[in-house]
């Protein structure tokens, strides 16, 4: 259980294989890992920016009302910040509990979250040159799925 | 005096980071900023939150020396 | 796109790291790992039969049905079979797409199918002894979910 | 002639997972295993599928020599 930004490049298998490691209590590891896009070219640099100490603590607050939530047992949340290259890894989330849908359910939850609400802010680089990015629509109805009425 | 941080647009558009601003509160913060007009412009604009000591707040907030403020535009997500 | 039976452990990280190497115009990557669970105690071992040949083809079939529904770039299967001990991974599934929804709907439709239709006959070994599981009545509603109506 | 492969409880039932029996047709091999009544009560269960060189068939299906008879229980999934 813990949230981890960071500046360098990260390796999803090798956190996946430390996550789900000596668990025989667990029956559905779910993962979810964000790969930066070239677009066609269109992107050639994508900025994060985060603020240390109130992101991972936002992070952290939101993965543990999930967990609450959804029954879990585990949960890892890494996140690059600074300047990443297409095909790169942005985000791996990876949810632990004893049946798969309550894995499933809080991992698209929490990458909902994280794609729509976390504290970060977005700069493409691109031959264009650079862009800040928002969310986009459906960004903002995906994470309005998780609200109850 | 506080430390403040700009993020995201904020940033871009002030053309700096991190300053020390004189003021014993948010008030006077954002009037000793005001000297940037566009700056200031966009620190008013819709969405913007402001975080003392890395915690959001709404409205005034008092402020010793050693406060962080940190103005942070709409948040786009990782 | 590839299913694999396979008898001996495999890891799914490394699998994770494969499967994600070199996408520079793939935004998500889901993946589930099932492990064999201990239950307290009640099970010792769980054997799973397949009939290679057919089990394959039928898992293939179904997931080539999913990459057209779901529009995925790419997905791999992993499925143990004979005799896994508790805390081993038993089925390795991971699903590519541009953004994130489609590829977690199709990782998620393929588990259901997998746990529920898929043709495997599972075995469990305790200290009470062997006996036969056949799929739970949340195996078979999670897979109606997907069912147009 | 036909390979006849059991699969799950079918195998459990019988005492062996592959034999070669004698037959042209399935209602042929059918009634070759029926000297075994327990594993004829088995194969004539709800929910018994049965695949002819790897493809399942319903109803009756004509064999060769090398014909692969597979009797399936209910799959319970992976």
């Amino acid at each position: 259980m813990s949230v981890t930004l960071q500046t360098g490049p990260f390796e999803p298998g090798a956190l996946l294989t430390a996550f789900s490691a000596g668990r025989t209590e667990t029956g559905a590891v779910a993962s979810f890992t964000g790969l930066a896009r070239a677009e066609q070219g269109g992107t050639d640099i994508l900025e994060l920016e985060a603020y240390p100490g109130l992101t991972d603590a936002e992070i952290a607050r939101i993965a543990r009302e999930a967990a609450e939530r959804f029954g879990l047992q585990d949960w890892l949340i890494v996140h690059r910040i600074g300047r990443i290259a297409p095909g790169e890894a942005i985000v791996f989330v990876a949810t632990a509990s004893a049946h798969r849908r309550e894995a499933f359910e809080a991992c698209d939850y929490l990458m909902d979250y994280l794609k729509s609400r976390a504290p970060f802010w977005k700069k493409s680089h691109g031959p264009d040159g650079a862009r800040w990015i928002e969310p986009t629509d459906r960004d903002r109805t995906d994470v309005e799925r998780w609200e109850t009425p | 005096m506080a430390r403040v941080l700009l993020f995201g647009r904020l940033a871009d558009i002030a053309g700096w980071r991190e300053r020390v601003v004189p003021g014993a509160s948010l008030t006077e913060v954002r009037a000793a900023l005001s000297a940037d007009a566009d700056l200031a412009e966009a620190l008013a604009g819709k969405g913007v939150q402001v975080a003392v000591d890395k915690v959001i707040v709404r409205g005034e907030a008092g402020l010793t020396a050693t406060s962080e403020v940190a103005f942070m535009p709409p948040m786009s997500g990782g």
